[in-house]
C-alpha cells in the first residue's frame, strides 16, 4: 500500500513543473499545455483524497476539473488562433497591447 | 477437474488471448485484406490474388515478407523520432483497445467494467499516430492527410459516441460482458430496439476507420495516400495494421452492442436449436469445399495443401460439434458457449466487415465539406435526438409498463420522423447553396 | 507489492514527462510528453481503482483535449519559434519563485503528514464499483454543478467558434 | 500572409493557417491528373481562387515531325496524340489529306471507317468513365468500364492487330479489307452493350455522393462554352446542339440516323449524361452500319507517292473529345509544308480557369476528370 502523502508529493511535483512552465515559457501554447498538467495535478490530488476518505466526491470534482479544462482549452485555443492570424506570433512576451 | 478448469480460465485465458491478439492479429489482419481483395474481385468481375498458394491463399504471408524486407525509407527533412514512432502509436492504441473485448464468454482478457467506453477511448488514442505520423514526415499531403483524418474522427466519434450511449441506455451497463448479457435477457439484440443508432453507428464507425466513401484522409486521387504518403515498407505496413485492427474493433463494438455479441440468433428459443448445428455444418461445407477444389489445381503442392485446409476444417467442425454430444457437454459445462459464442461472434464481425467492403466498392468518395455537413448537420442531431427516443421509450417501457413492442416501434418511428426532416432540410439548403464560379 | 511498482512506475513517467513538457524546444514534442503525462495519470487513477476517471481522463484529456492541442499546433505551427529564446527574460525569477510556491506546498504536506491520518495506506475496497457511485453522485447531489458544468461547455464552445471564425 | 519571396516548397506548415492565400501544385506526378498536367492552385483555404495549368510535360512535336515525313509517313504518328482514341485521330488525318488530293475513299472503306470511330468513341467514353468514377473515388466502374472497352480493343486487333495505337486507315481507304467477321463481332458487341450503359447508371446516376459531387460542380454557361471555343461533349452538356457528324458530315455519317445529346446546366454531372448517352447513340450508329456494308474496293485512286497540289485544307471531325481539326499546307512536294492540329483536349482544357473557381480542392479532380483530357494530345 502507499500511503496518499506520496500521491500528494507527486501532484505537488507536477503542479510546481507546470507553474514553472506557465511562468518561464514564452510560447503560448506551451503555456496553455502547463495550465492543463497543474489542472491534472490537482485531480491526482482529489482522486487520492477520495479514496484516502472513501467516497466519490473526489472523483465528482475531478471530473468538473476536466470539463473546465476542456472548455479553458477551446477558448484558450480559439483566442491563440485569432492571435496568430493577426499577429503572426505565439509568444507571450509580445502580447502586449491591449488593442491592435 | 472443474476447478483445474476454473483455474485455467482465470489466469491463462487472458494471457493466451493477449498473446494471440499480439501475435495472431496481423496474420488475420493479413486475411481481412485476402478478403477484401477478393470480395473486391468478385464485385469486379475479377479473380483477385491467385498466384500465391491455391486461390491466393498465401497472399499475406507473401505480401507480409515483401513489406519486412522493404527498404524503411524516413525522408532527409523528417522529424525522426516521431515519424519512427508514430505507426507504432496506432497499432498500439488499435491492440490495446481489443483487450477489453468479449470474444464469446471465454475469450477476454479483462473485464473491466468501464470496459466499452475503456475500448472507444483506447481506439481514439490511434489518431496520435496518424496525426503525428502526418506532421513528421513534412511534406503536404501527409500533413493535409493527417488534418482531415484528426478533424473527421473527432466529428465523427460525437456521433458514435451518442449512438453507444442510446445502447447503453439499454443495456444499463458498460462492462462488455453484462451489455451481451443483458442482450440475452431481453430476448432480443439492440439492432432491433434502436436500429437507427444501429445505423448511426455503422455510418460513423466507417468514417473514423477513414474508409470509403469517407476515405478522404487518403484519398488517392486528391492526396495521394495522406498522411501514409512517405511511409514505405514495413512502418507502411504498421499503418495498415492499424487500420484493420480498428475495423475489427468498431466491427466488434457493434456486434456486442447491437448484433447480440456472442449470442446465437434466437438464443431464447428453443424452437431454433437446429442452429446450434450451423457452425459445424458452416464449417464441414467450407471443408467440403475445399476437398472438391483440390484436384482442381494445377500444382501437386497446392492440391496437398487444399487437402490439409480441408481436413482442418473438418477438424474444426469436429471441435465444435463437440459440445453437441451430451456426455462432454455434462463434462465441461462451458465448452458450448465458449466455442459456439466465439463463433457467432466472429462471424458477425465478419459480416459486419463484409459491410463495410460493400459498401467501399459501390459509392464515390464524398468531397470533405459534404462529409463534415453530414456529420454535424445530420448524424450528430439525429443521434441526439435517438438517444432521446431511447430513453423515452424506457420511460414509457419501465415507469408506464407498455409492452416492448410498442415503446420501441413507436420511438423509432419518431426518430425516423426527425431523420427525414433533418434529410429534407438539408436537401432544401443544398438546393439554395448553388457553388457559383466566380466571374 | 504490484501495487507499488505501479504507482512508482506511472508517478516517475508523469514527473519526467511532465519536467520534458516545459523544457523541451519542438512544440510537437511538448505535445507528445504532455499526452504520456496524461496518460501516466490516468495509470495512477487506475492504480487508486477509479476506473471511470480513468476512462474519462483517456477519453477527454488524452483522446479529446489533446488532439484539439495538436491540431492547432499543427495548423500554426511555425519553424521559427524553434530558433526563438524559449524563456522569458526574467525566467530565472519566475522559476524561483514558482519553487517558492513548490517548497511551500510540500512543507506543508511534510509537515500535516505527521498530525493529518496522510501516512496511512489507502483502504482499499471502498468505492468498488465506482463507476455507479460516481454516477449516483454526479447526478443526485452534484446536479446542479453537473447542469453549471454544462452550460459552461455550452458557453465555452460558442466562445471557441466566435473567436476562431475567420471574418467576424 | 504569403511572403512573396519565399518559394513554397520551403514555406512548409506555417501557410496551412497563417496565410490568406496559398499556391498548391498538383502534378506533375500526381495520380489523378491524367498523366502529366500539372496544376498550379491559388488556393484561400481549401477554396481555389485561381489556377493555371503548365503544360507541355510530354510535348513531342507532332507538329514539327510532320514536316520531314512524307503524308504517309506521317499518319501513324497522329496515332499517338490522343492514344485513347487512336482510330479517331487516323480518320481526321486522312480525311484532311484526302481533300488536299481531291481524291475520295470507296464507300465500303467509309462505312467501315464510321464503324471503327464509332466503336473508338465508345471505347474512349468507357475509359474516360471509369478514370472520372475512380478519381472520384468510386473503385468498381473502372473495371465494368475495362471489360467492355476489351472487346472493342479485340476488334480492333483482329481487325488490323494493333489494339492502341492502330494506324487502322490509310490515306484513300482502309490499310485492311474488313474481316470476316467484322460484323459479326460488332454486332456481338452492340447488341448487349445498352444493357451494360444501363449497368453503370445503375451504379451512378442515382447515387447520391455522385450527384453531390457532380451536380453544380464546373458549370459553363452555353455563351461561355462557345466563347471558350469547347467542343465536343463539354459543349453539348452546355445546351448546345454542336456536333461536327451532323453540322458538317463526314466519311458516311449522312447515311445513318442519330440524336445529338445535350444537357441543360453544363456541370459535370450532365457531361457525365451526356458522354453515357453519346455511347448508346454509337451504339445504334454500329448497328445500322453493319447492317449495310457495300461491297467494293477499300482503297480509291491515290498514287504511290503522294503529292498533294499547293494549297491549304482544313477539315476536322468529331472525336471523341470534340472537334479534332487538321490544317495542313501542301508546297507541292511530298512533305507537308505545314501541318497544324487542333486538339479538342487542349481547346477544352482551357476553360478548366473558369470552371474551376470557388470550387474546393476535391473539385479539381473531378473537372479535370470532366474535361476528359489526354495529355498525349493536349501537349503533342
Amino acid at each position: 500500500m502507499i500511503p496518499t502523502s506520496h500521491y500528494l508529493f507527486l501532484s505537488l511535483g507536477l503542479f510546481t513543473i507546470g507553474i514553472i512552465g506557465v511562468v518561464t515559457r514564452r510560447n503560448v501554447i506551451i503555456i496553455l499545455m502547463s495550465i492543463e498538467l497543474m489542472l491534472n495535478a490537482v485531480n491526482i490530488n482529489l482522486v487520492a483524497f477520495s479514496r484516502l476518505v472513501g467516497s466519490a466526491e473526489g472523483h465528482v470534482f475531478a471530473i468538473f476539473i476536466i470539463t473546465d479544462a476542456a472548455a479553458e482549452a477551446a477558448v484558450g485555443l480559439g483566442i491563440i488562433i485569432s492571435f496568430f492570424r493577426n499577429r503572426e506570433t505565439l509568444l507571450s512576451d509580445e502580447m502586449d497591447l491591449l488593442k491592435w | 477437474m472443474h476447478a483445474v478448469i476454473q483455474y485455467l480460465i482465470s489466469i491463462w485465458v487472458p494471457l493466451v488471448c493477449a498473446l494471440v491478439i499480439v501475435g495472431v492479429l496481423p496474420l488475420v489482419t493479413g486475411y481481412i485484406v485476402l478478403m477484401e481483395r477478393k470480395v473486391m474481385a468478385d464485385m469486379q468481375a475479377r479473380l483477385g490474388p491467385m498466384r500465391v498458394g491455391p486461390h491466393g491463399l498465401l497472399q499475406p504471408i507473401a505480401d507480409a515478407v515483401k513489406l519486412l524486407i522493404k527498404e524503411d525509407i524516413i525522408p532527409d527533412e523528417a522529424d525522426k523520432a516521431i515519424f519512427w514512432i508514430a505507426p507504432l502509436i496506432s497499432v498500439t492504441a488499435g491492440m490495446l483497445a481489443m483487450s477489453a473485448l468479449a470474444i464469446g464468454p471465454w475469450f477476454q482478457i479483462a473485464d473491466l467494467n468501464v470496459g466499452l467506453l475503456f475500448i472507444v477511448g483506447i481506439s481514439a488514442l490511434g489518431i496520435f499516430g496518424i496525426v503525428l505520423g502526418g506532421w513528421s514526415s513534412n511534406s503536404h499531403y501527409s500533413l493535409l492527410g493527417a488534418l482531415r483524418s484528426a478533424a473527421q474522427l473527432v466529428s465523427y466519434e460525437t456521433a458514435a459516441g451518442m449512438a453507444v450511449v442510446g445502447a447503453l441506455l439499454l443495456a444499463g451497463t458498460l462492462s462488455t460482458r453484462e451489455i451481451v448479457t443483458a442482450q440475452g435477457d431481453y430476448g432480443t439484440w439492440f439492432i432491433f430496439a434502436a436500429p437507427v443508432g444501429f445505423f448511426i453507428y455503422v455510418v460513423a464507425s466507417i468514417a473514423e476507420t477513414n474508409r470509403a466513401p469517407f476515405d478522404l484522409p487518403e484519398a488517392e486521387s486528391e492526396l495521394v495516400a495522406g498522411y501514409m504518403t512517405e511511409y514505405s515498407g514495413f512502418r507502411w505496413a504498421l499503418y495498415f495494421l492499424a487500420e484493420y485492427t480498428n475495423m475489427v474493433v468498431v466491427a466488434s463494438i457493434a456486434t456486442t452492442l447491437f448484433l447480440g455479441g456472442w449470442l446465437r440468433p434466437f438464443a431464447g428459443t428453443p424452437a431454433f436449436n437446429f442452429l446450434d448445428y450451423f457452425p459445424s455444418a458452416l464449417m464441414i461445407f467450407v471443408g467440403a469445399y475445399c476437398l472438391y477444389r483440390a484436384p482442381k489445381q494445377p500444382v501437386k503442392v497446392q492440391q496437398l495443401f487444399m487437402m490439409v485446409l480441408g481436413l482442418a476444417f473438418f477438424g474444426v467442425a469436429l471441435i465444435l460439434a463437440a459440445p453437441l454430444i451430451g456426455r462432454v457437454n455434462d463434462m465441461l459445462p462451458g465448452l458450448k458457449p465458449g466455442l459456439h459464442g466465439a463463433f457467432w461472434f466472429l462471424l458477425k464481425v465478419g459480416s459486419y466487415i463484409y459491410l463495410f467492403m460493400w459498401l467501399r466498392f459501390t459509392f464515390p468518395r464524398y468531397r470533405f465539406d459534404q462529409l463534415m455537413r453530414l456529420g454535424w448537420q445530420f448524424l450528430i442531431p439525429l443521434s441526439i435526438v435517438n438517444v432521446m427516443g431511447i430513453g423515452l421509450a424506457l420511460v414509457l417501457h419501465r415507469q408506464w409498463g407498455w409492452s416492448h413492442w410498442t415503446a420501441f416501434p413507436l420511438t423509432t418511428a419518431l426518430t425516423l420522423l426527425v431523420a427525414g426532416w433533418l434529410g429534407w432540410a438539408g436537401e432544401k439548403k443544398d438546393k439554395e447553396h448553388v457553388f457559383v464560379g466566380e466571374s | 507489492m504490484l501495487d507499488q511498482i505501479v504507482f512508482y512506475f506511472f508517478a516517475a513517467l508523469a514527473a519526467i514527462s511532465a519536467v520534458l513538457v516545459v523544457t523541451r524546444r519542438n512544440i510537437v514534442q511538448c505535445a507528445i510528453f504532455l499526452i504520456t503525462a496524461l496518460l501516466a495519470t490516468a495509470g495512477i487513477f487506475l492504480q487508486l481503482h477509479a476506473e471511470f476517471l480513468f476512462i474519462v481522463q483517456v477519453i477527454l484529456y488524452a483522446g479529446g483535449i489533446m488532439v484539439l492541442f495538436v491540431f492547432v499546433i499543427m495548423l500554426i505551427n511555425l519553424d521559427i519559434s524553434l530558433h526563438q529564446a524559449q524563456y522569458n527574460r526574467q525566467w530565472w525569477l519566475g522559476l524561483l519563485l514558482a519553487l517558492v510556491v513548490g517548497a511551500h506546498l510540500i512543507l506543508a504536506v511534510a509537515v500535516g503528514r505527521s498530525v493529518l491520518p496522510f501516512g496511512e495506506p489507502a483502504p482499499a475496497t471502498m468505492l468498488e464499483p465506482s463507476t455507479q457511485i460516481v454516477g449516483r453522485t454526479l447526478f443526485g447531489e452534484y446536479m446542479l454543478p453537473f447542469e453549471i458544468a454544462s452550460i459552461l461547455l455550452l458557453v465555452a464552445m460558442i466562445g471557441a467558434v466566435v473567436m476562431a471564425k475567420k471574418k467576424v | 500572409m504569403a511572403d512573396e519571396r519565399i518559394p513554397f516548397a520551403t514555406h512548409a506548415e506555417s501557410t496551412v493557417l497563417g496565410a490568406d492565400e496559398i499556391v498548391l501544385n498538383m502534378g506533375p506526378q500526381h495520380p489523378s491528373t491524367h498523366g502529366v498536367l500539372r496544376v498550379k492552385l491559388r488556393l484561400d483555404g481549401e477554396k481555389v481562387i485561381g489556377s493555371e495549368c503548365v503544360i507541355g510535360y510530354l510535348h513531342r512535336g507532332v507538329e514539327k515531325i510532320a514536316e520531314h515525313r512524307s503524308y504517309q509517313q506521317f499518319a501513324p504518328y497522329v496515332d499517338r496524340m490522343d492514344y485513347v482514341a487512336a482510330v479517331s485521330n487516323g480518320l481526321g488525318y486522312c480525311e484532311a489529306v484526302e481533300k488536299l488530293l481531291g481524291a475520295e475513299a470507296p464507300p465500303r472503306a467509309r462505312v467501315i471507317r464510321v464503324i471503327l470511330t464509332e466503336l473508338q468513341r465508345i471505347a474512349s467514353h468507357l475509359f474516360w468513365l471509369g478514370t472520372h468514377a475512380l478519381d472520384i473515388g468510386a473503385l468498381t466502374p473502372l473495371f465494368y468500364c475495362l471489360r467492355e472497352r476489351e472487346e472493342i480493343l479485340k476488334i480492333f486487333e483482329k481487325y488490323c492487330g494493333a489494339r492502341l495505337t492502330t494506324h487502322a486507315f490509310r490515306i484513300g481507304g482502309l490499310q485492311y479489307e474488313a474481316y470476316d467477321e467484322l460484323e459479326k463481332d460488332v454486332e456481338r458487341f452492340c447488341k448487349p452493350f445498352d444493357k451494360r450503359v444501363d449497368e453503370y447508371e445503375s451504379l451512378l446516376t442515382e447515387n447520391r455522393i455522385w450527384v453531390g459531387r457532380t451536380k453544380g460542380i464546373g458549370i459553363l454557361t452555353a455563351a461561355e462554352a462557345i466563347d471558350y471555343g469547347a467542343s465536343g461533349p463539354v459543349i453539348r452538356a452546355s445546351g448546345v446542339k454542336w456536333d461536327i457528324r451532323k453540322a458538317m458530315p463526314y466519311a458516311a455519317y449522312d447515311q445513318y440516323k442519330f440524336e445529338i445529346p445535350t444537357g441543360k446546366n453544363g456541370d459535370t454531372y450532365d457531361r457525365y449524361i451526356v458522354r453515357l448517352e453519346e455511347m448508346r447513340q454509337s451504339r445504334l450508329i454500329c448497328l445500322q452500319a453493319i447492317e449495310n456494308i457495300p461491297a467494293g474496293p477499300i482503297m480509291g485512286k491515290v498514287g504511290k507517292v503522294l503529292k498533294p497540289p499547293p494549297g491549304e485544307v482544313y477539315h476536322a471531325i468529331e472525336a471523341p473529345k470534340g472537334e479534332l481539326g487538321y490544317y495542313i499546307v501542301s508546297d507541292g512536294t511530298t512533305q507537308p509544308y505545314r501541318v497544324r492540329i487542333r486538339p479538342p483536349s487542349l481547346i477544352n482544357l482551357e476553360a478548366f480557369d473558369k470552371m474551376i473557381r470557388g470550387h474546393l480542392v476535391a473539385d479539381v479532380v473531378a473537372i479535370i476528370g470532366t474535361l476528359d483530357i489526354v495529355l498525349g494530345e493536349v501537349d503533342r
